[in-house]
């Protein structure tokens, strides 16, 4: 069979776990943009779904919560590449739990501090960031194994993807749900203009529009993604 | 080697005297029964319609319109959507005409026309078609469209027009339905008094509030009885479904009279008749063994009986329904029928 | 009386109308991984009620005794997650030892249970909510099951779906995503019935 | 009335197209193609060659092991052919070909034996084999193997079975109807071998002749008569067996594990025939019938006659045709050529014009339910169809599907005209298929 | 401050020596080559290894119990992979077998003997009389080989033929088992000609039901120079073990069933230092070359069938085989009908 | 075994101190916070007032629950320099569509109605929550017990508006409302 058939899951196997050079901007931007779509979190991996459902009742929630996580993955990202030859084996997934869960706390007093509303509105999902599967999946699998400058793309990259999704999701169901988006009436403007009043479907900032919306989302990206191979 | 000769000889001989026509081979059995899908679908369909005329008499060409929309735009998803995706078109099946009638008989007499679109859509391309079209939907497409319209949009879904019968030239006034006014009683904390008292006539011919198929039992059971004749649905379920309402109804009111409702008013109001043999029944989502059947309708009418009474909506037929679909599978998994032969302990599993 | 009444309240609350998973989004990702058999969703639910009812009384003990009297109620996180996964490994150590039956039974789901953020949900609702010692068992009991019961009503419908003609594009996620709308649509018609 | 509770079904009738046609003896064919295999178990081999003279009544074929039985001329002529042929199984199967001489001339020194009931089973179950005895039912199970279970069995029944439920057909009716005393009698020599005292003899409510005629004929020997509803399939044996005696088959087992011998009424006037005047299995009686037939009858076909020869003498088809089937339209096999020759177990030629024949594609299985409910064993056929359909045909043993009859009930019902008996025959070649690959 | 750091201490130090403890009983579970190996597996959990699984495969590799080189559709690039985990060297590839249907005979060749109607699968067709093509032996065109191939190298043609995508075939074999006919083979990736018949029937009766139906007429026997053909059972097989894929045999068939898998066939080509020693003319069995000794040699281009005897038995090596458009895929021709 | 105990340990105390540090910054803002929302919302239903509102507050028993215990209602009393502007408290409404709604109501000395806010509900969306518009709230202002049966909703026979098929809600507000003014006459009817 030809070499080039290789699946995406070797890509990451096949990663040289140190460089010869410490720059290689290919590698750097190729770990950042693997996020954005090869293996954004959520599509692809279909991890960190409470966080998602829970939170994406608005856009703004959705950016902040996209905000909140893509910095506890840049920053233990970071903070595990940095220590990967330290920490023994045994007790890996413990010690990055911790420092996982000492970022997570930070953002959530910095939270609480600085933007009480938001905090107020995530709720108890800010400390769950903790147990949010892609924090610990991408720190097990990228970021013990790279330096810590793939892992900041790393974690950029999928927290950026993470995000985006939150975003696409937020929006949905607020404009659908409420008639707004980031709180603009937009939905509500635009019927208005036409002299209909929008009816907001209120299901849609429910339990059961998070998760229908998500799963078409998913439907949404897997045909995308077919058409993709398909052209290839 | 001589043998097959001489047999070959004789062979060709058979067949250049006379050869056989080309015959059609299958394998038996060689005779079908009558019913098909397309009959039993349009059979239902023609049950309705004394409800569905019921419903134009007491709330007007409104309810006409509800009933015109619904069926259009389930039919147009069915086919919509199997253009799209290079599917058989199969809407002369019926079983979408159904689901839009059946949709239709549950809305407010008067909704707008939109909701009547989307709740069609909602029914067929998510519930129905996502999971490859009829027969593997698990959960009823027109119920579930119903809980959706419901949650979705509460203001539109609890208008209800007062019956101002069709000839009568009165203007359409909304009031409340039997079992809305029980729940608003019931959540003022004073007591059913006054809620709970029905004139059983009006219920049972249907100048009542609610739904546009709901109001009229008589109407309802001449359909129903229509397709119990004909052997499309089986008495297990409306029969196990209304016990279990009148049953643990009766029981609640015979205790606190002041707090529950009579089991008589709890059958009049509200989709129960509807529900029990139009919707319950829906075959594709009902359990297939008549034992699980009778488990499924004893559980809506359960899970009815719980949310009217303490729940805080006023109508939980539609929620018994689907909540008994997504038990379903489970039903059906430890309804095994023993089979002939085996020992009776070995059968359950 | 009361206090029955209050436990089965608590109880039906948890387990139908603030259902774990179809009204709270928590643990949706075992819920998704874990419910294509009904035999495996039976294990998982087990063990999942186990960990959850242990974790929820640890944090609570540890939270009443020492995070509050000492003033550090921000190191909750911190301290209930490292908790938790040590619970987990330990309770998966003791089984082993004691009952290979129930080993076999649960064991394999356990370590899926560490990163499960239901049970440190539970632990934190517990702490911030207030609770005393009953009521709190009850919490993380009734939120446990409503996690198990949707499991395996998922798994049902699963186990029926895998041979419906599911387009290619929404088989696997989509549709279990899809299914669990539906049927967080479903639980809504408990809304309402514990007014708290 | 005796019947089977709750399950089965009541499909199409067609019966009154002969059931009043008498009896007749078909012109004797040109020739006639005799199968080596004609039973369940191991084939015969030809005791002729090419060229020999046989006279009717001869035994051509001898058994080969336990399981199987002879076959024998069933006109006098000349062997002009042993190769293979087409079989009404729809493949090829050796068998000897004889070209009548017109004369129709028997073997000499048949044994005759007038006090038949004096003599020992073993005898009577020689004279059996000897004759080439098998089911006449339709699963043509060599008769002597059934009246030998094992010691461990204690028989304490024997069945006759008057039933025949399949529509159309009416080839027992007639039979029970015109030779009453022959059944009585063959049932005495059953029963006499099998050392019983009690027998019943099962006919559906629908042939009240055969029931009058039949209760006649049996008065004073204490066998009883058992009118059943009509209900198809009333006449499987398990069925049968649950109707009269209220016992149930155990899964996997034979009518013998619970006391229980069940013989078809045809086969116990050839075992009456044999027995009493020493004549082996020649000829039977096919209903021929159906719309597609000119003249519907009920006949005496020599075994081996051709297919082709039967309809030419009821008068030929009518309209174009579309199946033709040996056996009823529930277990019928269709015929793809008109070259196959009429068997020991052919109990009916059914003709259906073209445009009676249902086309339609089938569509997804709804749930309905109609199948569970009519499933004669409470099997689910639906869960065996979707396996099936989803490609997943080892699935289904977990369902008990090696339990399955193929009495057709389920697809018959069916709404979404879901070819569910085919598919489980699919499931259990496969099935099949996957156990040799282990062994 | 103190406080939150001898709490936090001991929290830190029980849990580590109870994860110490822990861990170590874990250790001898999970063999990290396992999760390795099966990363490196295509994932198609085809079966084709004996294993159930790819992790079944990954698992019997680890402890030894099968080759590395044993994941059929993950060919040579897997294995290496495997032998690298492993620490073992890479091991010699067998060749690489594709699937081929042993039938030309579809809805326009082969006749029918009755109408079908029923599932709409091999497996169950043959349970209605036999299957309804005419031959017994011919392909009864519904697919359940198609359906059977996790990879999607086959589809059926137009035609009714199942037709093997090369590219795509792994050569697993799991279409060989679905087919009722036993038409499908493995056979080694570089032999190009093949007899497309397995009727046994004698020629007479096979032509009474498909036009494309081998008939031993003995031509393509006597036809091979290297005695790769033999007929029995009124049936021509080629042994591939002797076939060079000269392609002479496949003009010779009356009934076009033998065809070669090469889109582009090469044909020879004289160098200009040509020594005219004749050879290559005695030897040409189509008599595609003229020269005259001592002269350059020509090599008729339509003539020429590419057999490469001639470069072969070439003294001094000046024959060059160069590609030319020839049979321009045959194959694919009779199999949509066009032919 | 050591080394993991030492070094799970080393980053637990790095983590722990990191918080602190974290925990000290961010104390202060954090309770700024909490006492804004409290402020702000008293803020939105009093007059205007300049003293510390935090300090001029009072808890007073105002019955005893269906398990003897006390109900506390605090009283916050807002004061434009050092002269009583009114009285800020919290009142459940019990009988909400969705179960408890909380308001804040202010009172002036004399019982009239400065302002009602909603803090907490669970009211459907589209229906019952529409409790939250200011317009509806608006119409509480100036109203007292002295408008009597006026104050109640216009299906009762009162003034204030209803929405089309959402009567629970409103109903619940008012009636909570009315309970507030009758609590607050009787605890405060002497002037103070
Ligand atoms: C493989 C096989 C073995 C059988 N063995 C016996 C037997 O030992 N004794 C017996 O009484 N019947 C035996 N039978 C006959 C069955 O009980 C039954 O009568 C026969 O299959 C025809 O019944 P049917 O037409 O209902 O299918 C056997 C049948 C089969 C297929
Ligand atoms: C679905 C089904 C229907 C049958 N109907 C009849 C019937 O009507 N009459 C009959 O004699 N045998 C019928 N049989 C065959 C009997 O089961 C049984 O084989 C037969 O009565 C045994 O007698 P025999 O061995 O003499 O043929 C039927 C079998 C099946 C599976
Ligand atoms: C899904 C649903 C949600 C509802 N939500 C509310 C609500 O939040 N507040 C409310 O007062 N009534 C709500 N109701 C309506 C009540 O049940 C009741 O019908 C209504 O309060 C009666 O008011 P009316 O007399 O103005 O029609 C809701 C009804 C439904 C079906
Ligand atoms: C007795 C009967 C009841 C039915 N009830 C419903 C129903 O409640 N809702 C619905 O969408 N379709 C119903 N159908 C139609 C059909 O089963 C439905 O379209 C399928 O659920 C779609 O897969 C019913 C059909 C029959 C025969
Ligand atoms: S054919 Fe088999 S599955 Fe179908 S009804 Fe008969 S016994 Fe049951
Ligand atoms: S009768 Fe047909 S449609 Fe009904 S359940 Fe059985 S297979 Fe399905
Ligand atoms: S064509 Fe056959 S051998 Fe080739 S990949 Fe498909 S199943 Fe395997
Ligand atoms: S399985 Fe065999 S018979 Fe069927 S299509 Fe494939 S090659 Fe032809
Ligand atoms: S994010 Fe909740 S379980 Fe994965």
């Amino acid at each position: 069979m030809a070499d080039s058939d290789v699946t995406s899951s070797e890509i990451v196997e096949l990663q040289p776990v140190s460089g010869t050079s410490w720059l290689n901007l290919r590698e750097v931007s190729g770990d950042f943009a693997r996020g954005l779509w090869e293996e954004i979190p959520l599509f692809r991996l279909v991890l960190g779904t409470c966080p998602t459902l829970a939170v994406t009742t608005s856009a703004t929630n959705g950016v902040g919560m996209g905000i909140a996580t893509t910095f506890v993955l840049v920053a233990s990202n970071i903070m595990i590449s940095l220590l990967r030859k330290i920490i023994p084996d045994m007790i890996r997934i413990p010690a990055f739990i911790i420092v996982i869960a000492s970022f997570v706390t930070i953002v959530d007093l910095m939270m609480a501090a600085f933007t009480p509303e938001l905090h107020h509105a995530l709720g108890i999902f800010i400390p769950l960031i903790v147990v949010n599967c892609i924090v610990l999946a991408r720190a097990e699998a990228f970021a013990s194994k790279n330096g810590p400058l793939r892992s900041t793309a790393d974690g950029l990259g999928m927290g950026l993807g993470f995000t985006m999704v939150l975003i696409l999701l937020g929006t949905l169901r607020e404009i659908l749900g409420n008639g707004t988006w980031f709180g603009i009436p937009a939905l509500t403007g635009v019927m208005g203009l036409f002299n209909y009043e929008y009816q907001p479907m209120i299901v849609m900032v429910l339990p059961p529009g998070a998760f229908i919306g998500l799963g078409l989302f998913v439907a949404l990206a897997n045909k995308i993604e077919e058409k993709r191979k398909g052209k290839k | 080697m001589t043998e097959q000769t001489v047999a070959e000889k004789e062979e060709k001989k058979g067949r250049l005297e006379e050869p056989t026509p080309k015959l059609i081979l299958t394998s038996s059995p060689h005779v079908l029964g009558e019913d098909s899908i397309e009959r039993i679908m349009w059979s239902v369909v023609l049950a309705l319609m004394p409800a569905a005329l019921a419903g134009l008499y007491f709330f007007g060409w409104s309810a006409l319109q509800v009933i015109v929309v619904c069926i259009a735009s389930t039919l147009g998803a069915e086919a919509l959507y199997q253009k799209i995706s290079g599917h058989r078109v199969t809407i002369k099946d019926g079983s979408a005409a159904v689901t839009g009638v059946l949709l239709a008989l549950t809305l407010p007499p008067g909704s707008p026309w939109w909701l009547s679109v989307i709740g069609g859509f909602f029914a067929i391309m998510i519930c129905k078609q996502l999971y490859g079209g009829l027969g593997y939907n698990p959960f009823n497409p027109a119920m579930m469209a119903r809980v959706f319209l419901l949650i979705a949009f509460p203001l539109q879904m609890t208008r209800w027009p007062v019956p101002h019968p069709i000839f009568s030239g009165i203007d359409a006034k909304t009031g409340a339905t039997p079992l809305g006014d029980l729940q608003v009683a019931r959540l003022t904390g004073k007591g059913i008094g006054k809620a709970a008292e029905l004139n059983l006539g009006d219920a049972f011919i249907g100048n009542i509030g609610g739904s546009i198929g709901e109001v009229s039992a008589l109407a309802l059971l001449i359909g129903a009885a229509y397709l119990i004749y004909k052997q499309y649905i089986t008495w297990h379920i409306p029969l196990s479904m209304i016990g279990a309402v009148m049953a643990f109804s009766g029981i609640f009111w015979m205790m606190k009279p002041d707090k529950y409702a009579n089991p008589l008013f709890h059958l009049l109001t509200g989709g129960l008749i509807l529900g029990a043999f139009f919707m319950a029944t829906d075959m594709v989502t009902c359990p297939v063994t008549l034992k699980g059947q009778l488990i499924f309708g004893f559980g809506c009418g359960l899970i009815t009986v719980i949310i009217r009474m303490w729940g805080g909506y006023p109508e939980g037929v539609s929620f018994a329904i689907v909540l008994m679909n997504i038990a379903t599978p489970l039903i059906d998994m430890y309804t095994r029928p023993v089979r002939y032969g085996a020992k009776r302990v070995e059968g359950a599993g | 009386m009361d206090n029955v009444v209050e436990i089965l309240l608590i109880l039906i609350s948890t387990i139908f109308v603030t259902n774990f998973v179809l009204a709270r989004f928590l643990g949706i990702c075992p819920f998704l991984g874990v419910s294509s058999r009904i035999e495996t969703s039976i294990g998982m639910g087990m063990a999942v009620i186990f960990v959850i009812t242990l974790a929820a009384l640890s944090a609570w003990l540890i939270d009443k005794f020492v995070l509050i009297p000492f003033d550090l109620v921000y190191l909750r996180t911190i301290v209930f997650i490292l908790v938790i996964a040590s619970l987990v490994q330990f309770v998966e150590m003791v089984i082993r030892k004691t009952s290979p039956a129930l080993y076999n039974a649960l064991g394999i789901f356990l370590p899926l249970i560490t990163t499960n953020c239901a049970v440190l949900a539970v632990a934190l609702l517990v702490v911030q909510k207030e609770m005393d010692l009953f009521p709190m068992l009850f919490f993380a009991v009734g939120a446990s099951t409503g996690f198990t019961v949707a499991l395996i009503l998922m798994a049902g419908i699963r186990e029926h779906t895998v041979h419906a003609r599911i387009p290619k594009v929404l088989q696997g996620t989509p549709i279990s995503l899809i299914t669990a709308g539906l049927m967080a649509l479903s639980f809504l018609g408990f809304a309402g019935l514990v007014r708290m | 009335m005796w019947t089977i509770a709750g399950e089965g079904i009541h499909p199409i009738h067609e019966k009154r197209l002969t059931s009043s046609v008498a009896l007749k003896d078909l012109k004797l064919p040109g020739k006639v193609v005799i199968p080596l295999s004609q039973h369940i178990g191991a084939p015969c081999e030809p005791l002729v060659k090419i060229g020999d003279s046989v006279r009717k009544y001869q035994k051509i074929g001898e058994a080969k092991g336990f399981v199987s039985v002879p076959v024998h001329a069933s006109i006098s002529g000349k062997v002009i052919a042993i190769g293979k042929f087409p079989h009404p199984s729809g493949n090829q199967s050796h068998s000897i070909v004889i070209e009548s001489d017109g004369k129709d001339e028997p073997v000499e020194g048949l044994t005759e034996h007038p006090d038949y009931l004096k003599l020992d089973p073993k005898e009577l179950k020689d004279i059996i084999v000897n004759a080439g005895i098998v089911g006449m039912g339709g699963a043509t199970f060599p008769t002597h193997v059934k009246l030998n279970p094992p010691k461990e069995k204690k028989i304490d029944t024997v069945l006759l079975n008057g039933a025949e439920c399949e529509p159309y057909l009416t080839a027992d009716d007639r039979l029970m109807v015109e030779m009453p005393r022959e059944v009585v009698e063959g049932m005495k020599i059953l029963m006499h071998i099998m050392g019983v005292k009690e027998g019943h003899i099962g006919i559906e409510d629908d042939k009240p002749a055969a029931i009058e005629a039949m209760r006649k004929a049996v008065s004073g020997t204490g066998i009883r008569i058992s009118v059943l509803e009509k209900k198809y399939p009333q006449g499987a044996e398990k069925q049968l067996i649950k109707s009269i005696l209220g016992r149930e088959v155990p899964s996997g087992g034979l009518p013998m594990d619970i006391g229980v011998v069940v013989q078809n009424v045809g086969t116990a006037v050839a075992v009456y025939h044999a027995v009493r005047y020493g004549i082996p299995l020649i000829e039977r009686i096919v209903t021929v019938t159906g719309q597609g037939i000119q003249r519907p009858g009920n006949l005496r076909v020599r075994i081996g006659t051709l297919l082709d020869h039967v309809i030419t003498e009821c008068g030929g088809l009518v309209g174009e045709p579309g199946k033709i089937l040996f056996g009823g339209p529930m277990m019928g096999i269709a015929q793809h050529t008109l070259h196959v020759p009429v068997l020991k177990g052919t109990s009916g030629i059914l003709a259906i014009p073209k445009e009676d024949v249902l086309l339609e594609d089938f569509t997804a299985c709804i749930r309905c339910g109609r199948c569970v409910q009519a499933c004669p064993i409470r099997l689910l056929p639906n869960m065996y169809s979707v396996l099936a359909e989803a490609g997943k045909p080892k699935d289904a043993e977990k369902y008990y599907v090696l339990d399955c009859i193929e009495c057709g009930c389920c697809t018959y019902v069916c709404p979404s005209r879901r070819p569910i008996v085919h598919q489980i025959r699919y499931i259990k070649a496969e099935m099949r298929k996957a156990k040799n690959k282990v062994a | 401050m103190l406080m939150a750091m001898v709490t936090m201490g001991a929290i830190s130090v029980v849990a580590s020596f109870g994860l110490g403890v822990a861990s170590k009983k874990f250790a001898v579970e999970i063999d990290p080559k396992v999760q390795e190996i099966d990363s490196a597996l295509p994932h198609a959990n085809c079966g084709a290894c004996g294993y159930a699984g790819c992790m079944g495969f990954a698992t019997a590799v680890a402890t030894g119990q099968a080759p590395v080189s044993g994941c059929p559709p993950g060919g040579a690039t897997a294995a290496k992979k495997i032998a690298a985990i492993m620490g073992v060297d890479a091991p010699e590839m067998p060749e690489r077998m594709l699937a081929r249907v042993y039938c030309l005979g579809g809805h326009q060749e082969a006749s029918e003997k009755f109408e079908y109607h029923g599932v709409q699968d091999c497996n169950a067709a043959i349970l209605v009389a036999g299957g309804s093509k005419s031959c017994v032996y011919g392909c009864l065109g519904l697919a359940s080989c198609v359906r059977a191939c996790p990879f999607d190298a086959m589809y059926m043609s137009e035609n009714g033929l199942p037709v093997v995508i090369d590219d795509k075939c792994t050569g697993c074999g799991l279409c060989i088992p679905p087919c009722p006919k036993n038409l499908i083979e493995l056979v080694p990736e570089n032999k190009d000609v093949h007899i497309f018949c397995r009727s046994l029937d004698k020629g007479s009766d096979t032509k009474k039901v498909c036009s494309t139906g081998c008939t031993a007429c003995l031509k393509c026997e006597k036809v091979c120079p290297y005695n790769a053909i033999t007929i029995d059972s009124f049936l021509a097989r080629i042994d591939y073990s002797k076939c060079t894929n000269c392609g002479l045999c496949i003009p010779v068939c009356p009934t076009n069933i033998i065809s070669d898998l090469i889109p582009v066939r090469e044909v020879a080509y004289v160098h200009d230092d040509c020594i005219g020693c004749l050879i290559c003319k005695k030897v040409c069995p189509v008599d595609a070359i003229t020269g005259e000794s001592k002269q350059l040699h020509i090599v008729d281009p339509v003539l020429c069938v590419g057999c490469t005897i001639c470069a072969d038995k070439c003294p001094p090596k000046v024959i060059e085989m160069r590609p030319q458009q020839r049979y321009k895929n045959e194959l694919e021709k009779v199999l949509s009908g066009v032919a | 075994m050591g080394r993991l105990i030492i070094v799970l340990t080393a980053i637990c105390l790095v983590a722990t101190i990191a918080l602190a540090r974290v925990y000290d910054i961010t104390k202060g803002p954090i309770a700024e916070q909490e006492r804004l929302r409290t402020v702000s919302a008293i803020k939105a239903v009093l007059p205007a007032f300049n003293n510390d509102i935090d300090k001029d507050a009072q808890e007073v028993v105002v019955g005893k629950d269906k398990k003897e215990r006390d109900i506390k209602i605090k009283f916050y009393t807002g004061k434009m320099d050092e002269a009583p502007v009114g009285r800020a408290f919290q009142m459940i409404a019990p009988d909400g569509y969705a179960g408890d709604i909380s308001i804040l109501m202010g009172v002036t000395p004399e019982g009239k109605i400065t302002g009602v806010e909603i803090i907490n509900q669970r009211e459907t969306p589209g229906l019952g929550n529409k409790i939250l518009q200011e317009i509806w709230r608006g119409k509480f202002k100036g109203r007292s017990l002295e408008d009597g049966p006026k104050l109640a909703v216009k299906k009762d026979g009162g003034e204030i508006d209803q929405f089309s098929g959402a009567t629970i809600s409103p109903r619940a507000v008012v009636s909570a409302v009315k309970r507030g003014l009758e609590i607050y006459r009787k605890e405060f009817s002497h002037g103070g």
